[in-house]
């Protein structure tokens, strides 16, 4: 694969670092000064989504010629582990810390004493409380959740939607995000009609199951929106009901979402761009630790795509490479 | 009271002592189970819908599959906490091998089903035997060694895919397997029906399943009786691995493709507590899997009827933690009513 | 099985006795259970095995039957040399254990218990129809009274001990080991097993037997052997040896008489029950008392209710109907600690289950029922100093041996375990003993121990209850001697009429009193 | 008596050899077996990387041990009764929030810090107490396996905690509660290990020298004898969960300190962990046997694994298959060892 970052750039993104998001184009630095040490944290590796993150760090540690060590939780639910790698990478001796947090406001103790010990903390992909870090990217879930609502409502034009929504997680923050934004969006609009809203783990298992139960409990419902393995498990489920009246949304993307878009069988998904999302936090890193410039919050503009946008879309931006392996270490040369 | 055990006893006797027994053995359970349909039926129209009753009957199957190799385990003086990861190593393998022969042979589509069938049983098998091994070889308490099993299928499982669905099995084999129906039930029914068929039959009928129990009774009793203790102990362990990879490949040919995020801890819980929920006991040498398994159908209707009786999925686990510890209590206290008489 | 037994037939099979061990020397950690034992057993003789609990009898017989190696030294049966013995294979050329630890698996029926390890079957699928008529078949012929379906977890001790043996004697038999098979029976099932014993030596079978029973051992043995220490003393034939002189070999001492003279002083009623009838319905309308000075028996065949009666005084036998007033006070929801508040104690007859915690220290185990007075805590905290300093020489004048009270009690012989539940009743002050089976599976050493122990109970004023199915027993302690059937009591016999004759008639009485009812 | 316990006469003597072996004089070769492991684990680590011996990392290792060993001594607790409590991640995690909402209902980051952090701990609290009672009750009451009670809390905790906390991390956590349950230090040392050794200094005393901690060990080797000596089994049974949930709940206010706020997902996996600290430390899960040193050695044997993993840069699905590999062997080795006398 062609590990080189140099055509993601130019990558438009809002500047939300004053608070109002403002339209911006985020390059990166050539190279950094030294081989810095940068450790990453993410809450795991088991699915595409965080492996596209993954290669856009490994990507721009490479193109920047830093070291680089990433860990990851092992799941949502191992926010203490998460808090324990923190600890180990201050140990460690890390230049920075890149951290996808498992709770934004779980971490906010870690936090502060890295800034104590002047070690420059930058978010990546998942939300955090308002100004925890001198430097972030993420998108806005809430306008992510919004852009798949307006997806939906473009598509389906004045037909009635009986929706059913499996945001994913109760607790993990970002599920409720997702769905608070879908569902702002899609109100006030009266032919959009939200039966019920089914939090469950993110795993193909768990959502068929909901999905199931849903199929009967709401026999109108027409509308299935949810995470990327709801979509994936509702694409069996839809068939085997015999209902391929569906429609099926998801609220994020990752390598089953493109196939399944490509053989028509869901309607849209959003995308953040993670693969950019990664390769800007490593950037903000060395920015940070050299004390040059950085963007304080940079948010990707959030898409959906659907058969139409699939086809100018950089797919570069949006997954890792097919035959990518997902590096833990880079060594700087 | 005493003098009745004596007597071999007319028939008509036989049969009340039976039904007695009968109880004893099932317990509450189906009872519960009734009012939990019947309530949920009044409250809502579609939980007896066909539909419906061949979803719960398909989740069932699959908890039940996975449930009657723990019992096994457990009715030998162990324990496996390794199922759940199991599931998604043998999901995984299963599709990997299946694309891998497909896109290489490249021949008819039995063959790469076949073959990543065989792979995803083997991996499973494999887990349950280095389980068998450990425990009874290096005579290591079952909890520990599977826990330490868990973590490293997981990791495996993870290692070989990323944690990225794994695509590129044949068509056939999700169509043949996951969606194909046999009058108007699917596959996986059939399957479980015959897991637990068998199972009851090796659990009364067979030298395995009464050795199964003599070595969670009394180890030391089996040991001087002559009964060779490591190979029993192993095949509980190998049993409760492949129906675990059963499981993982049925679920595999449902979603259309190999997960590592199949399984997990949830489905090794579930699966215990379907076998105590069943009236296995945890300290070895009781449990039949006919009850285990109406146990994991009960689990499963309490699941969807929460559902179905649009229960805020916040407050699901507090109405299903209340019934389990319920169902159990309701249970030990009808078992020691009757005990008394 | 049969080509088994037949193959392994030697030319010089008369030459040599059945069984030959030599220098068979088996070490535990920490213990040298048996140390270069020299032993023969030949065909068609019963060889006892004497000696004082611990002395290694059990170790011996567990080496034979293959459950262990020895250590070193070798065996011979039937003239083979035995290596890499296991059970599976000992059973097949006929070497039968009835083990003293039963070797039964709770949770499953008597039938499936006799057959374990041995199952008829084809293809690893059961025979199950042959097996139960063989196990109906083998019950009938011993005559025991036995339910082949009963799971062994819901028989009394008595009932597993008549499984045990009629597991050991389902297939072909060349040794018969029986480790006190009578510790736990009634005259009658001990009747039919001397019965069968009898008929097996007269088929050339060879028998070792172990027990502590005087009378068994006059009646039965050809031989006896004495083991002390795991040390083989002497083999004596038994025709010529005397009681005392046996007595002496194994402990080394002299002993005169089994039971010491007790003087009864009865006093006020201790316990007075009324009209009790137990939850299990085991039993029934009984009334019953016991005097502070004086023993109180309770006799009965096996499952008469009678450890019920005094489970439920102690309050671990829920009782339906009925009243029991402990020294004038009638109480009412009966429990273990209350009854040991007032100064009941009870000594179960398992101690493995009810009685000890195996892994846990005697000084533990001791103390176990009296933690709640201020002599061994305060304030919740133990008083560690005052608890060994009392626990040890309470355990000294038992005589516990080895006197270390700091090891766990699993490791002890069974004497010394009942010893330390009897250090229980002098850990707090007690006057009302409630004693199930006192002298089940002690040596002879111990049992005078525990006599006397009961003797001096007795005479410093307690009220003590001896419920027991070895009717010597019972006879020579008792001043009063209830006799049960069926959960009722059927007789109480007093003073003179107190003999073995009107015990067993009061039986027959009731027998013929329910069949007319 | 209950039914349940019928099923155990004399248990194997095997076992019962085993027990007494370590309390003879060999206790020594187990007790020091995982502190050398441990040392050359620590060793080894050292030498893959000069960053692991650091005071600072060293440092680093006992603060993250002290959470652990706290869930893991708490879990020790009712392993001792031949319990166990799957509901303790959960609780953990119910009591953050409980507390975190406790704390911003009067007033959030701006509260006044003594009057805070009382709230949070009688809110903390109360709510273990709650869930510590309920599972005792249920045990030992109502006569429910361990494992289905704790199930059964363990979804009703789930339940609670994202209900009232609506799925939320709660926020406004003051800076008083977090220095007194995290930043503070005590003569050089954080105030989460000096917590840590306080608690299991005072637990090991309560376990080894006052009668409830001697019943705790009676009543786990043999239920029936602690029930006929006299010991109120019930009782003590109800206290235990109790106890353990209490210092679920300690450690659940301390993590909250560190994390900074209330987090529903708190406790997540904490109930498997702090099991398999408290066996691979030498707790056993048949009863009475474990103390308060196996379930700390355990807890650092855990940390000490992963902490070194992670320094000398294991890939994540490695350490999974590491970790799960050298649980295994560390009780095979202990196994070994044992036997091997
Ligand atoms: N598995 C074992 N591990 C350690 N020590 C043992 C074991 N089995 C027996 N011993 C010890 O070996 C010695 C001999 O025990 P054994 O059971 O053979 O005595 P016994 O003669 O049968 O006594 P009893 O009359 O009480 O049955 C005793 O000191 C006992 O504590
Ligand atoms: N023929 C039989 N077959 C199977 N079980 C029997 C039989 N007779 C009695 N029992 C069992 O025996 C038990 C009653 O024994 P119980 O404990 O009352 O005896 P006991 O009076 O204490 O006599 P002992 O003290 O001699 O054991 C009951 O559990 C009953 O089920
Ligand atoms: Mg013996
Ligand atoms: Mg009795």
């Amino acid at each position: 694969a062609a590990e080189d970052s140099a055509s993601w750039w130019p990558f438009p993104v809002y500047d939300a670092s004053s608070g109002t998001p403002t339209e911006a184009e985020y390059t990166p630095l050539e190279k950094a000064d030294k081989a810095y040490n940068i450790c990453v944290l993410f809450p795991h590796m088991k699915d595409s989504f965080w492996v596209a993150v993954a290669y856009g760090i490994v990507t721009q540690a490479k193109a920047e010629n830093v070291n680089m060590n990433l860990y990851e939780a092992g799941g949502y639910e191992n926010l203490p582990k998460q808090i324990s790698q923190f600890d180990d990478c201050m140990a460690s001796g890390a230049d920075a810390i890149v951290v996808g947090a498992i709770s934004g406001a779980g971490l906010t103790q870690k936090f502060a004493e890295a800034a104590e010990k002047k070690i420059p903390v930058v978010g990546v992909t998942n939300p955090l409380p308002k100004d925890a870090l001198p430097a972030a990217n993420y998108v806005d879930f809430v306008a992510m959740g919004g852009v798949t609502a307006k997806g939906l409502l473009s598509a389906i034009g004045d037909e009635e939607a009986n929706v059913v929504t499996f945001p994913g997680p109760a607790g993990s923050g970002w599920a409720e995000d997702f769905n608070k934004g879908f569902k702002d969006t899609v109100e006030g609009h009266d032919n959009v009609k939200i039966l019920d809203e089914k939090f469950g783990d993110s795993g193909v298992a768990v959502q068929l199951k909901l999905i199931q139960d849903a199929l009967q409990t709401y026999p109108e419902m027409n509308v299935i929106w949810g995470t990327a393995p709801t979509a994936e498990a509702a694409i069996g489920a839809v068939q085997l009901a015999g209902r391929p009246d569906i429609k099926i949304i998801s609220s994020y993307e990752n390598q089953a979402m493109l196939d399944a878009l490509n053989g028509g069988q869901i309607l849209a998904f959003a995308t953040q761009y993670p693969v950019a999302e990664g390769a800007m936090a490593i950037d903000q890193a060395v920015r940070l630790i050299e004390g040059k410039d950085v963007m304080k919050l940079a948010q990707p503009k959030a898409d959906v795509i659907d058969e139409t946008t699939a086809k100018d879309l950089n797919m570069d931006l949006v997954l890792a490479p097919a035959d990518w392996n997902p590096e833990y270490s880079v060594k700087a040369k | 009271m005493s003098t009745t055990a004596t007597l071999p006893g007319g028939p008509g006797r036989q049969s009340g002592q039976d039904i007695l027994n009968l109880v004893l053995t099932v317990g509450l359970l189906p009872v519960l189970m009734a009012i939990v349909i019947i309530g949920t039926s009044l409250m809502s129209p579609y939980f007896l819908g066909w539909m419906n009753v061949v979803n719960i009957l398909r989740m069932a199957s699959f908890l039940a599959i996975i449930a009657c190799g723990q019992a096994m385990v457990i009715i030998a003086g162990g324990f496996d906490l390794s199922v759940g990861a199991v599931v998604a190593l043998a999901s995984v393998v299963t599709a990997k091998a299946m694309a891998a022969a497909a896109s290489a042979i490249g021949g008819p589509d039995i063959l790469a089903i076949v073959i990543g069938i065989a792979a995803g049983l083997g991996s499973g098998l494999a887990v349950g035997l280095f389980n068998g091994l450990c425990v009874a070889r290096l005579k290591v308490s079952g909890f520990v060694v599977t826990l330490g099993t868990m973590s490293a299928t997981a990791g495996i499982g993870l290692l070989l895919t990323n944690g990225i669905p794994v695509y590129g099995m044949p068509k056939g084999f999700v169509q043949a397997i996951g969606r194909s129906q046999i009058l108007g039930f699917p596959l996986a029914i059939y399957i479980a029906l015959a897991v637990v068929l068998a199972m009851a039959f090796v659990q009364r009928r067979t030298l395995f399943g009464r050795y199964v129990y003599a070595i969670g009774g009394n180890q030391e009793a089996a040991v001087v009786s002559g009964v060779s203790i490591r190979r029993h102990l192993v095949g509980t362990y190998v049993l409760s691995g492949g129906l675990a990879a059963t499981v993982g490949i049925l679920l595999t040919a449902l979603v259309g493709s190999g997960q590592a995020s199949l399984g997990g801890d949830a489905m090794m819980l579930q699966s215990i507590a379907a076998a105590v929920i069943g009236g296995v006991s945890l300290r070895g040498g009781i449990g039949r899997v006919e009850v285990v398994a109406v146990a994991a159908l009960f689990l499963t209707i309490l699941g969807n009827a929460l559902n179905l009786l649009h229960i805020d999925s916040r407050l699901q686990p507090i109405f299903l933690g209340l019934i389990m510890v319920l169902a159990v209590a309701l249970d030990e206290f009808s078992r020691r009513r009757m005990s008394r008489v | 099985m049969e080509p088994a037994a037949t193959s392994t037939t030697p030319r010089n099979e008369t030459a040599e006795p059945l069984l030959v061990l030599s220098g068979v020397t088996k070490r535990f950690p920490g213990v040298l259970a048996l140390d270069d034992v020299d032993l023969d057993v030949k065909a068609g003789e019963l060889h006892v095995l004497f000696g004082e609990n611990g002395a290694g009898k059990s170790t011996l017989i567990n080496v034979i039957s293959g459950t262990f190696p020895p250590t070193s030294g070798s065996f011979r049966f039937g003239g083979e040399e035995m290596a890499e013995l296991t059970p599976h294979k000992a059973r097949a050329i006929g070497i039968s254990p009835v083990f003293q630890e039963f070797s039964l698996v709770p949770s499953l029926t008597v039938e499936e218990n006799l057959f374990l390890g041995r199952e008829r079957s084809a293809a690893g699928i059961l025979d199950a129809g042959g097996m139960r008529r063989r196990a109906r078949e083998l019950i009938a012929e011993l005559g025991f009274d036995l339910d082949p379906k009963a799971r062994v977890d819901k028989l009394d001790r008595a009932h597993q001990q008549m499984a045990e043996i009629a597991k050991a004697l389902l297939g072909k038999v060349r040794l018969l080991i029986l480790d006190e098979p009578t510790a736990s029976l009634t005259e009658r099932e001990t009747g039919r097993l001397f019965e069968l014993i009898a008929r097996l030596k007269s088929q050339g079978v060879g028998i070792i037997y172990v027990s502590h029973r005087m009378r068994e051992i006059r009646a039965l043995a050809d031989r006896v052997t004495v083991l002390r220490d795991g040390r083989h003393i002497k083999t004596l034939d038994a025709a010529t040896v005397t009681d005392s002189e046996l007595v002496e070999l194994m402990t080394g001492r002299k002993i005169d008489v089994l039971f010491p003279a007790i003087t009864h002083r009865p006093g006020e009623v201790a316990i007075a029950v009324e009209k009790l009838a137990t939850a299990d319905g085991q039993v029934a309308d009984v009334d019953f008392f016991a005097r502070a000075g004086e023993i109180t028996g309770v006799a009965g065949l096996v499952g008469c209710g009678k450890s019920e009666l005094v489970r439920a005084i102690y309050g671990i036998e829920p009782i339906a109907s009925g009243s029991v007033t402990l020294r004038g006070e009638t109480v009412t929801a009966l429990d273990p600690r209350s009854s040991l508040r007032r100064g009941v104690a009870y000594f179960p007859a398992n101690r493995g289950v009810e009685g000890l915690a195996l892994s846990r220290p005697i000084r533990e185990n001791v103390s176990m029922a009296a933690l709640d007075l201020g002599r061994y805590q305060r304030r919740g905290i133990i008083r560690r100093t005052a608890e060994r300093s009392l626990i040890g020489p309470i355990m000294e004048t038992l005589k516990l041996r080895p006197p270390n009270i700091e090891r766990a009690v699993g490791n002890l012989s069974g004497g010394n375990r009942q010893k330390v539940m009897l250090g229980r009743a002098m850990a707090r002050d007690l006057d009302i003993f409630l004693f199930d089976e006192p002298s089940v599976g002690i040596d002879v050493g111990a049992k005078v121990e525990v006599y006397e122990f009961i003797k001096r109970l007795v005479e410093a004023g307690a009220a003590v209850v001896v419920v027991s199915s070895e009717l010597p027993e019972v006879l020579a302690l008792s001043n009063r001697l209830y006799v049960m059937h069926h959960g009722r009591i059927a007789a109480l016999l007093e003073g003179e009429a107190m003999t073995e004759q009107n015990v067993l008639s009061s039986f027959f009485e009731e027998e013929a009193r329910e069949k007319a009812a | 008596m209950s039914d349940a316990d019928l099923a155990a006469p004399a248990k194997p003597a095997a076992i019962d050899a085993r027990g007494s072996r370590i309390l003879q004089g060999t206790g020594w070769a187990r007790q020091l077996a995982l502190p050398i492991a441990l040392v050359l684990l620590l060793a080894g680590f050292g030498l893959a990387d000069d960053r692991v011996l650091t005071t600072y990392n060293l440092l680093n290792i006992a603060q993250q041990t002290s959470y652990l060993a706290l869930f893991a001594m708490a879990q020790m607790v009712v392993i001792l009764t031949r319990g166990f409590d799957l509901s303790l991640g959960p609780t953990v995690s119910m009591v953050s929030v409980a507390a975190a909402l406790a704390m911003a209902g009067i007033g959030g980051a701006d509260a006044n810090g003594i009057v805070a952090v009382l709230a949070a701990i009688a809110a903390g609290f109360a709510l273990a107490a709650a869930c510590g009672l309920f599972n005792g009750v249920v045990v030992s009451i109502l006569g429910v396996s361990p494992l289905v009670a704790t199930l059964g809390s363990m979804n009703i905790a789930i339940g609670v905690a994202t209900t009232i906390s609506d799925g939320r991390p709660v926020q406004g956590v003051p800076a008083a509660f977090a220095d007194l349950f995290y930043r503070g230090s005590i003569l050089g040392l954080p105030i989460a290990i000096v917590i840590a050794i306080l608690v299991g200094g005072v637990l090991a005393f309560v376990l080894s020298r006052t009668v409830f901690g001697r019943s705790l060990y009676i009543i786990g080797t043999n239920p029936q004898a602690a029930a006929v000596a006299g010991i109120p089994v019930k009782r003590l049974l109800v206290y235990a969960y109790v106890l353990c949930s209490a210092l679920a709940a300690l450690g659940a206010l301390m993590m909250t300190a560190r994390t900074g706020s209330g987090e529903p997902n708190l406790g997540g996996t904490l109930s498997l962990q702090s099991i398999a600290a408290a066996v691979v430390g030498g707790t056993s899960l048949a009863g009475g046997r474990g103390g308060v040193g196996s379930a700390a050695l355990g807890a650092l044997f855990i940390t000490i694994l992963s902490n070194g993993m992670n320094l000398t840069r294991i890939d994540g699905y490695v350490q999974m298959i590491v970790l799960g590999a050298i649980v295994i062997l560390g009780v095979v080795l202990d196994r070994l060892r044992l036997d091997g006398r």
